[in-house]
Order: C-alpha cells, then sequence, then structure tokens
C-alpha cells in the first residue's frame, strides 16, 4: 500500500535540514533574477514557490565539467603516461524539489550511459547514489509540454518521492524503497489520511487535465527518416539560429561531450566538457571535412536527433521531456513545439 | 593601450604589465628597464589573477 | 563473474597502457608511420580481442585520442598495429614519438567486417590511400591457413596516388606471388618507367579484374571520392547493397556511441559501425 | 514600434516583386512573449509573416556574413553601423544591399520586464506607443517603455541609421546626456581587487554556451580562438580562469568596433552583463582616438590605422 506523509511547510523545511548528516541536498533556491539548484551546506535558503529552475539539475548528475583521468608526464615517474582515474565523491545526495519533467528527463538520458555493452562510470556512480524528490506543478507555464511527451505536471517516472503542494502543507508520496529510505531519515511528518490523498490526486487531475497535449509527436515514429530529413522546412526553421549552446546546456535531455586534454607543467588532466551538435567543431574531421559543415544541417541534426532519431534507436518515446527551457532561452526564438509539429505534419 | 587598460580594468594590478621602447642601441635602458620591472613585480608578489592551475572542475 | 558486474569493474574510458615496439614509415612522403604496439599488462592483451574491421582509440597522455583503424590481424599475436597519417595535434605527436615510449589504447571498438556472411564466398578487397589498413587486417586474417579455406576466391585491388604513397609495400609484393590470391595493385599516375603494376584508378581496374558477382562479398574502404565512383561499378557488376561494405570515418571522441557527434541518423559509426553494407547506407540520412 | 510593421512588410514586397533583392530580412513575430524570430523571406506572398515592435533585439547584421546573394534588411541605428562595419571589413558589399531604416526609439529589456512583475510568467505582451501591456495568469500591467529600455538603448546616440536606402519614419532624437559611460565610469573608480571580484562574480556563472560571441555580427571568424587547437589559447572547460580569458579576448576582438547594440547580453541565458568588457573598450578607443564604430564607410577603424599623433604615453 502505497504510504503517505503530510507534512506542514516548516516542519518540511526542518525535514530537509535533517537530511543534511545523510545526503548532500540541493534545493531550489532563489539567486538573482531565476531559480538554481544550490547546495543546502552551503547555506542556501531552499525556496520552492518557483516555477522551475533556470538550469536544469542535470549538472548535478552530469556536472558540466569533470576530470576523468590524472597522469604524470614526468620521465622519471615509472607510470608517466598512465591514466589513473581522478578521485571522485559518489557520496548520496537528493535532489529535494525536482520538478517530474527533470526527473523524466534522466530516465531518457539513462538510456545513452548505462547500456549492456558499455557503462559510464561516472554518469551511473552518481545517478544511482541520487534520490529523487520531486515537487508536483500546481501552475504549469504556458511554455511548458510535458504532457505531449509522456510526461506531466505529476508524472512519477524517475522519482523516488512525490510531493504534492496542498498550501500550507506538502503531502509526499513514496515511490520506491529509496525515497522511503529518505523519507525515514528526514524525520517529521505524519502519516496522512484518506482525505488528504484524495485531495493531491484530485488537484493533480485538475492540473493535468488543464494541460492537454498541444504538441503532436504521436506520427513521428511511422514518419520516414528521410522524408523528414529532405523535409522543405529546415531551411527556414534554422535561419535565425546563431549557433549557440543554450539550448543544448539548458537542456535536461542533452548528453553530448567532448573530451580534452589539458596539461599544465609536468603532469595534466584528461577532462569531459558538455558539448553541443550547434558548434561547428563538434563533427570537424582531421582532414577538414565536416558533415555537418552547415548551419542547417546543425539544426536538423538537433531536431531530428530528439524527435526522430532517439525515438527510433531507443523506443523511449522523445528525447525531451516538454520542461520548454529551450522555448524560453533561444535569443533567436527557434520554438521546439513549432518544429514538432512541422515534422508531425509533414 | 586598449590592451593594459581592459586588463586592468577588469583586476590586473597595476605594474603588473610594462609596455618600453627601447632600441638595440639603448643597453643601459633596458638595464634600466628590466631593474624596474622586476622591483616593481616583486613587490606586488606572487601573481594570482589569471594564472591558470590545475582545472577547477568537478 | 556477471557480465554486467564485470562491466563496473572496466571503465570504458581507460586506455591499456601500451609500449611502441616499433615504427615503420610507410611513405615517402612522411606523413604515414606504422606503429607496433604491444601491452604492458598481458591481463590487457588477453582482453583486447578483437576482429578484422574493429578499431582502437589510441590515447596519447597530454595530447588526447584519436580513433584508428587496427591494421595487424588477430591471428598475427603479441601485438597490435596501427598505420596513423599525420593530420592534427594528436597525430601529430605520435609521429614524434620514438620506440619505447609508452601511449594508451582503448578498445577493441565498433563492429567488423561480416566474416560469418563471408563464409564460403569470393571476397572483393577494394583499398585506397592510406585507408587499407582494416583492410591489410581483413586480409592477413584470411590467408591465415586456419581461415584460408573457409572463404574462396580472394581479389584485391589497392590503389594510392603513386607508387611512393603505397602502404605495406613489401607485403604487397608478396602478396602478388601468392595463387591463392589475385592482387592487383595500382597507381593515379607514375613517371617510373620500370612501374610494372596496373596504373590508373581504382574503379577502373575493380571494372577490368573483378570478373563477377556471384556469390562474392566487396569490402571497400578509401576516400570518399573513390567509394562514391566505385560503388556504380559494384551495381553494374550485380552487387546487391547487402554484400557491398564500407568503413567509414568520422570525428569521434569517446567510441562507445555515448558522446553523441558520430551519428549518422541514428546509427553511431563508432558503436553500430564503423562498418555498413551499402543496403544500410541508403536507408540512412546522407550526412557523412 | 509596431507601426513600422505595416510599411516593412509593403516595402519588401515591393522589393521582392521588383527583383531588387533575392531576399529580404526582418522578424516574425515570436512564439512567446517580448522574443520575435530572425526571418528570412523570398516570396513577395508571404511579407505578412514580417514583424516589428521593441523586442527585436538580435542584431540583424549578424545574418549577413558571407551571403553572395542581393539582400534587403531593415536596419535601426546600432544595426546600420554593423553593416557599415562588415562593408569595411569586406564581409559584404555595399551593391548587395537594400538597407530599410527604421529610426529606433528603443528595444525594451525583457529580464527587466520580469523582475518587475515579480518574476511571475508573462503570457502575453503587446506594445501601444510609447507603453506596453503585459498580462499573466492573475495580472495585467501597462508600463512605460522608456522605463523599461536595455541598458545600452537607453544611453544611445545613433538610434537613427547611418546607411540606408529607404527611411520609414521621421528622425528619432538621440540620447544627449553627457554619462553615457556612467557604468564604466563606477567601476574604474573601484579598487583593483574590488574589479577582480566584480568581474570573476559577474562571470561565475558563465556555461560557456558562446552565445554572446554567436550573437555579435563581429565574431565571424571562420574558426574562433577559443576553438583554436593548434595551438590552443584557452581551456575549454568551465575554469574560471578559462572562462574570464574567453571573455577579455572575446571583447578585445571587438576593440573599435563594437556598436554597443546590446545582442550580447540579450542573448546571454544567465543575463551576464558581458558589455561591461566591451563598453570599456568603447570609451577607451573614444578617448584616445575620439572613435565610434560604423559610422562612415569612408574612416578606416582605429586598429587599422597608424597616427603620428597616437597616444604613446603608456610606453616608457
Amino acid at each position: 500500500m502505497t504510504a503517505y506523509r503530510v507534512y506542514s511547510k516548516e516542519e518540511w523545511t526542518s525535514a530537509v535540514k535533517a537530511l543534511e548528516s545523510h545526503y548532500q541536498v540541493f534545493v531550489p533556491v532563489k539567486d538573482g533574477d531565476f531559480h538554481l539548484f544550490g547546495l543546502l551546506s552551503e547555506g542556501k535558503r531552499p525556496d520552492f514557490d518557483f516555477q522551475n529552475t533556470h538550469l536544469s539539475p542535470k549538472s548535478i548528475v552530469y556536472p558540466q565539467s569533470e576530470r576523468m583521468f590524472e597522469y604524470s608526464l614526468d620521465g622519471e615517474d615509472p607510470d608517466a603516461h598512465m591514466l589513473k582515474e581522478a578521485p571522485k565523491d559518489f557520496s548520496p545526495r537528493a535532489i529535494v524539489g525536482i520538478r517530474p519533467c527533470d526527473a523524466l528527463a534522466f530516465q531518457r538520458v539513462r538510456v545513452n550511459f548505462d547500456t549492456p555493452r558499455y557503462r559510464d562510470p561516472w554518469w551511473v556512480s552518481r545517478f544511482e547514489s541520487t534520490t529523487f524528490v520531486g515537487l508536483g506543478c500546481n501552475a504549469p507555464e504556458a511554455t511548458c509540454f510535458c504532457t505531449s511527451v509522456g510526461g506531466g505536471p505529476f508524472s512519477e517516472a524517475g522519482l523516488d518521492v512525490l510531493l504534492y503542494d496542498l498550501g500550507d502543507r506538502f503531502l509526499a508520496k513514496v515511490l520506491t524503497s529509496k525515497g522511503d529510505g529518505l523519507l525515514k531519515k528526514a524525520l517529521g511528518g505524519m502519516e496522512a489520511d484518506g482525505t488528504l490523498v484524495r485531495q493531491a490526486e484530485s488537484l493533480a487531475l485538475k492540473v493535468t487535465e488543464a494541460m492537454p497535449a498541444v504538441v503532436p509527436v504521436d506520427g513521428l515514429k511511422d514518419k520516414s527518416v528521410l522524408e523528414l530529413f529532405e523535409a522543405p522546412f529546415w531551411e527556414d526553421v534554422a535561419f535565425g539560429c546563431i549557433n549557440c549552446g543554450t539550448c543544448t546546456y539548458l537542456c535536461p535531455t542533452c548528453w553530448c561531450f567532448d573530451i580534452q586534454d589539458e596539461v599544465l607543467g609536468k603532469s595534466g588532466d584528461r577532462i569531459r566538457n558538455w558539448d553541443s551538435c550547434m558548434f561547428p567543431l563538434f563533427t570537424l574531421h582531421g582532414s577538414g571535412h565536416n558533415p555537418r559543415g552547415g548551419k542547417v544541417a546543425r539544426v536538423r541534426q538537433r531536431f531530428m536527433h530528439k524527435l526522430k532519431y532517439y525515438l527510433d534507436k531507443y523506443n523511449e518515446g522523445v528525447q525531451c521531456s516538454g520542461c520548454g527551457r529551450c522555448v524560453r532561452s533561444c535569443p533567436a526564438n527557434i520554438d521546439i513545439r513549432q518544429v514538432a509539429e512541422l515534422m508531425n505534419s509533414l | 593601450m586598449l590592451l593594459k587598460n581592459l586588463l586592468e580594468h577588469i583586476g590586473l594590478e597595476p605594474g603588473r604589465l610594462h609596455f618600453s621602447w627601447i632600441s638595440s642601441a639603448e643597453a643601459a635602458k633596458f638595464v634600466e628597464v628590466a631593474n624596474e620591472v622586476n622591483q616593481v613585480v616583486e613587490e606586488l608578489g606572487p601573481a594570482r589573477f589569471l594564472v591558470k592551475r590545475k582545472a577547477r572542475v568537478a | 563473474m556477471s557480465k554486467r558486474a564485470r562491466m563496473t569493474l572496466d571503465n570504458p574510458y581507460l586506455p591499456y597502457p601500451v609500449r611502441i615496439e616499433q615504427i615503420v614509415t610507410e611513405t615517402e612522403d612522411g606523413n604515414l608511420k606504422t606503429f607496433r604496439l604491444v601491452f604492458l599488462n598481458p591481463e590487457h592483451e588477453e582482453k583486447f580481442r578483437y576482429m578484422p574491421g574493429q578499431f582502437a582509440e589510441l590515447s596519447i597522455a597530454g595530447k588526447g585520442e584519436i580513433p584508428i583503424g587496427i591494421a595487424s590481424s588477430p591471428t598475427e599475436r603479441g601485438f597490435l598495429s596501427f598505420t596513423v597519417n599525420r593530420v592534427g595535434v594528436v597525430t601529430a605527436h605520435l609521429h614524434n614519438m620514438k620506440e619505447g615510449d609508452v601511449m594508451g589504447v582503448r578498445g577493441p571498438l565498433g563492429n567488423c567486417y561480416p566474416w560469418d556472411e563471408m563464409e564460403a564466398k569470393n571476397v572483393v578487397i577494394i583499398g585506397g590511400g592510406f585507408a587499407f589498413t582494416t583492410l591489410r587486417s581483413s586480409l592477413v586474417y584470411l590467408l591465415d591457413p586456419q581461415n584460408r579455406s573457409r572463404f574462396k576466391d580472394v581479389i584485391v585491388v589497392y590503389g594510392a596516388r603513386s607508387p611512393g604513397m603505397l602502404l605495406y609495400r613489401d607485403e604487397l609484393w608478396q602478396w602478388e606471388k601468392r595463387d591463392d590470391l589475385q592482387m592487383h595493385v595500382t597507381v593515379d599516375a607514375t613517371d617510373d618507367p620500370d612501374w610494372k603494376h596496373h596504373t590508373g584508378f581504382v574503379p577502373t581496374i575493380v571494372k577490368k579484374v573483378v570478373p563477377s558477382s556471384d556469390s562474392s562479398v566487396a569490402l571497400v574502404c578509401g576516400p570518399p571520392v573513390m567509394i562514391r565512383n566505385t560503388q556504380p561499378v559494384l551495381e553494374d557488376l550485380g552487387f546487391p547493397p547487402e554484400r557491398v561494405f564500407l568503413s567509414l570515418e568520422m570525428r569521434m571522441k569517446c567510441g562507445i556511441g555515448m558522446c553523441g557527434r558520430c551519428n549518422i541518423g541514428d546509427q553511431y559509426v563508432c558503436k553500430d559501425g564503423p562498418v555498413f553494407s551499402l543496403a544500410q547506407l541508403k536507408e540512412m540520412p546522407p550526412e557523412y | 514600434m509596431l507601426h513600422y510593421t505595416e510599411k516593412i512588410r509593403e516595402i519588401a514586397g515591393r522589393l521582392l516583386k521588383q527583383g531588387v533583392v533575392d531576399v529580404f530580412i526582418g522578424y516574425r513575430k515570436g512564439s512567446v512573449p517580448m522574443m520575435n524570430n530572425p526571418l528570412l523571406i523570398r516570396d513577395p506572398g508571404s511579407t505578412d509573416l514580417l514583424y516589428w515592435d521593441s523586442n527585436c533585439a538580435l542584431n540583424l547584421c549578424n545574418y549577413l556574413t558571407g551571403r553572395k546573394d542581393r539582400i534587403g534588411i531593415v536596419a535601426t541605428g546600432c544595426v546600420s553601423r554593423n553593416i557599415v562595419t562588415h562593408i569595411v571589413e569586406n564581409q559584404i558589399s555595399r551593391s548587395q544591399l537594400y538597407v530599410v531604416g527604421i529610426p529606433c526609439t528603443g528595444m525594451i529589456s525583457h529580464r527587466a520586464v520580469i523582475r518587475a512583475v515579480g518574476g511571475r510568467e508573462i503570457i502575453e505582451f503587446e506594445e501601444q506607443g510609447e507603453r506596453f501591456l503585459v498580462r499573466g495568469r492573475d495580472f495585467e500591467e501597462i508600463f512605460e517603455k522608456n522605463d523599461f529600455l536595455q541598458s545600452n538603448c537607453a544611453v544611445c546616440r545613433y538610434p537613427n541609421p547611418v546607411l540606408y536606402d529607404e527611411m520609414l519614419g521621421e528622425r528619432v532624437p538621440g540620447y544627449e546626456g553627457d554619462d553615457v559611460y556612467r557604468d564604466v565610469e563606477k567601476v574604474e573608480q573601484m579598487s583593483s581587487e574590488d574589479r577582480r571580484g566584480f568581474f570573476s562574480r559577474m562571470i561565475s556563472r558563465c556555461i560557456r554556451c558562446y552565445a554572446c560571441r554567436d550573437a555579435c555580427p563581429l565574431c565571424y571568424c571562420p574558426t574562433c580562438f577559443v576553438d583554436e587547437s593548434r595551438p590552443q589559447w584557452v581551456g575549454k572547460s568551465i575554469d574560471p580562469v578559462d572562462t574570464m580569458t574567453f571573455h577579455l579576448l572575446r571583447a578585445f576582438h571587438c576593440a573599435g568596433r563594437c556598436t554597443d547594440c546590446g545582442a550580447c547580453e540579450r542573448a546571454c541565458p544567465m543575463g551576464i552583463p558581458v558589455r561591461q568588457f566591451t563598453k570599456k573598450l568603447n570609451k577607451d578607443v573614444q578617448e584616445l582616438f575620439s572613435w565610434e564604430a560604423g559610422l562612415g564607410l569612408e574612416q578606416r577603424p582605429p586598429l587599422d590605422v597608424y597616427r603620428q599623433d597616437d597616444y604613446d604615453g603608456f610606453i616608457r
């Protein structure tokens, strides 16, 4: 029987505080004009009155820059030129207040890093050491479209606990043993009675029904990849694009990365950085040939990957969780919802 | 001049960046400028700003 | 130990340390050298079981990695060899390294040529320029006494711009003498009067020397222009797209299908390739 | 500036129909409030897509680089100055262009508007002459446009195009005050250490997405210094020193060329005031060489010219 606990807003704040002795706790904090996830231990004050964080929580599991290996280049050193894994801290962490679209995003990204043939040690270790406490959306934004891509304002995919904001109280729905373990360490709160649970469920139903699936992606699976690729609209979609990395770096489902060596004197690091299909360097061959040398090819790649290639390859839905960050932050206002419509109606 | 102003505007301590015009015939001036730069920089102590150490990454 | 548990032990980004045992300059312009590498740790060599057509990431601490086809054949025990063209930061550094230097190898990566499909068939190997590496691996593998009988006729057409640009020259001349193989070496042009091999582009030689396509498989690897002009010749000979295999090149970083850059459509060249049949390629967006 | 929309459509239609230009570059109404989408049209029949209001803040000159066709383009004061710079730097030829001049009354800072409504989501934006209306789920406000101009537009001395083939309306007055560089002076008065802190904190949130570089018409190098690997000038991670080096060198490449159009700050997803780097250079270039970028096709930029009386007091 699903366990529910109810917390007054103050109880929840102290409950989250209590988690600090067990987890690195990440909470949404106000930071200038927008909200970002911040570490509670750095004295940041949680603020759960927010739409969504400006940057996605992806960097908590998948940092933008990360040292993979260290090595010595000193001739005398017997291990010179041999790479050693950099020390890492995979101690338990908790993301409290993650929106369902961002939790869904982690599920969609996992198929890339955790495969039968290869496992990315850093992504998987951090992901598995993280407990996700989601906060349902009472007032989704006009640019949110999670219900169109397999998610929802109260979707439970990828979450260990789901919180319902009932105004003066939070109702916590335990979804996994990991979530149960977290709430046990959080202290406080009481068992929730049936009326509260029904109130929460009707809230969830009301908000979800107010978010019809407006972005059409249902027809994409059967579309021919070559027809989509040769579609006439790419030129117009891509014109405004300035090929910056904003959409890919804000996107919770983008995972592309680059590997770079950096040397300082007699030692060096092999570092992984986020990368973007928007950058020309991404596919530039040593010979100078670049299969995606032009802007139109790169913009097409971004949307074809998210709305067709990923869909065909992994059969997990589209590589988009409908968070709307790229729609809100693209300086040239290139809107994935419009591109999805163009592709779906081809 | 633009580079010096910009660097110092964003926080490079004055005295870190020197410009001088010394022809190959002006040996004395070269010695004088070299000593002066050395003395000013030593007073400023080791440079911290814009000096790349081990990458500060996760 | 379950496969998954074993996986967690191996970090797919961690190269095996190797030592450069031998460096051979292949071409007269010095831009192509073959490096013979030996594992420092026999356990790593045991893990590194590969098939011709696969590649590996050569790793140089302080410079980075490069994806290079494995030129040695699995039948050649005790070492791996790679022929590297001097093109960028890592390759330039590699070209300045000496025998005895330590570096790293990560792999084997990608798929290989379709050996089971080639069983009991004629094999036509068509290579151009410095892309003859994995084809050399395939040829040596094919000619190994244990394997030769599994395949029928073997025809090889290998071309380069000029005699000085041919790879593995001494081996080429030995292969020409064998009777269980038709070896055709060509150059685009030469003013060397006693050049007694073919002269002309690879596609024209293929038209001349490849008799037919029945129960034959073609392996093609070379610069885009050679591939583009060889395809119609093979089609005219009756090769169905399912029995023509190409090995593609792409910019790569991870080599294990995770960093997202080497895709053609939903296929990652590093993990789902680098070998694709022409039939597959016809279904994939023309973006390579 | 909504009233310009009709005129732009009419001119674009005429130019395309008469074959004066092959393409016309302008803006399309955005799919989210206070954001518009740069647009290129070829067919005279689709001119009704064109739109103009006070949220057309990306610099359209950025889309001219490398084009070989004949182009009709709308240009405000700063965009026209960048077109002049593009021509002087041989990125486009004057004969390729038909410039539709727009006397500009300034672009709105969408971040300032969002801040003014307490971060609540704005669902609708409507420009009404010198005022604009914003509507949210449970609120509606009307603001004076002049209270929400981008910081560069608020002190803009060249709102009227300096180069045009046709002008859309009456010239508008430019900023008359003598405190255009007040914000730079405020930073100049800080101690060297405080300035170090100011700039380090400023770029601490930079995510290296390069939107500031990619939005800027001046940045058209085939391989940017930050992407160069032989030699590698800058580290690619978010290490603070590498990030500062990137911003410093990006700005320095704009010395004597930047028209302070604000596209870099507009494009930055993290709202970093990156013009603090370029505006210092603009101030110095004006004081040392009495130069403002892109004002005339005949003048050579300062870094392209050596004059005997160039200031050299810093050289001992």
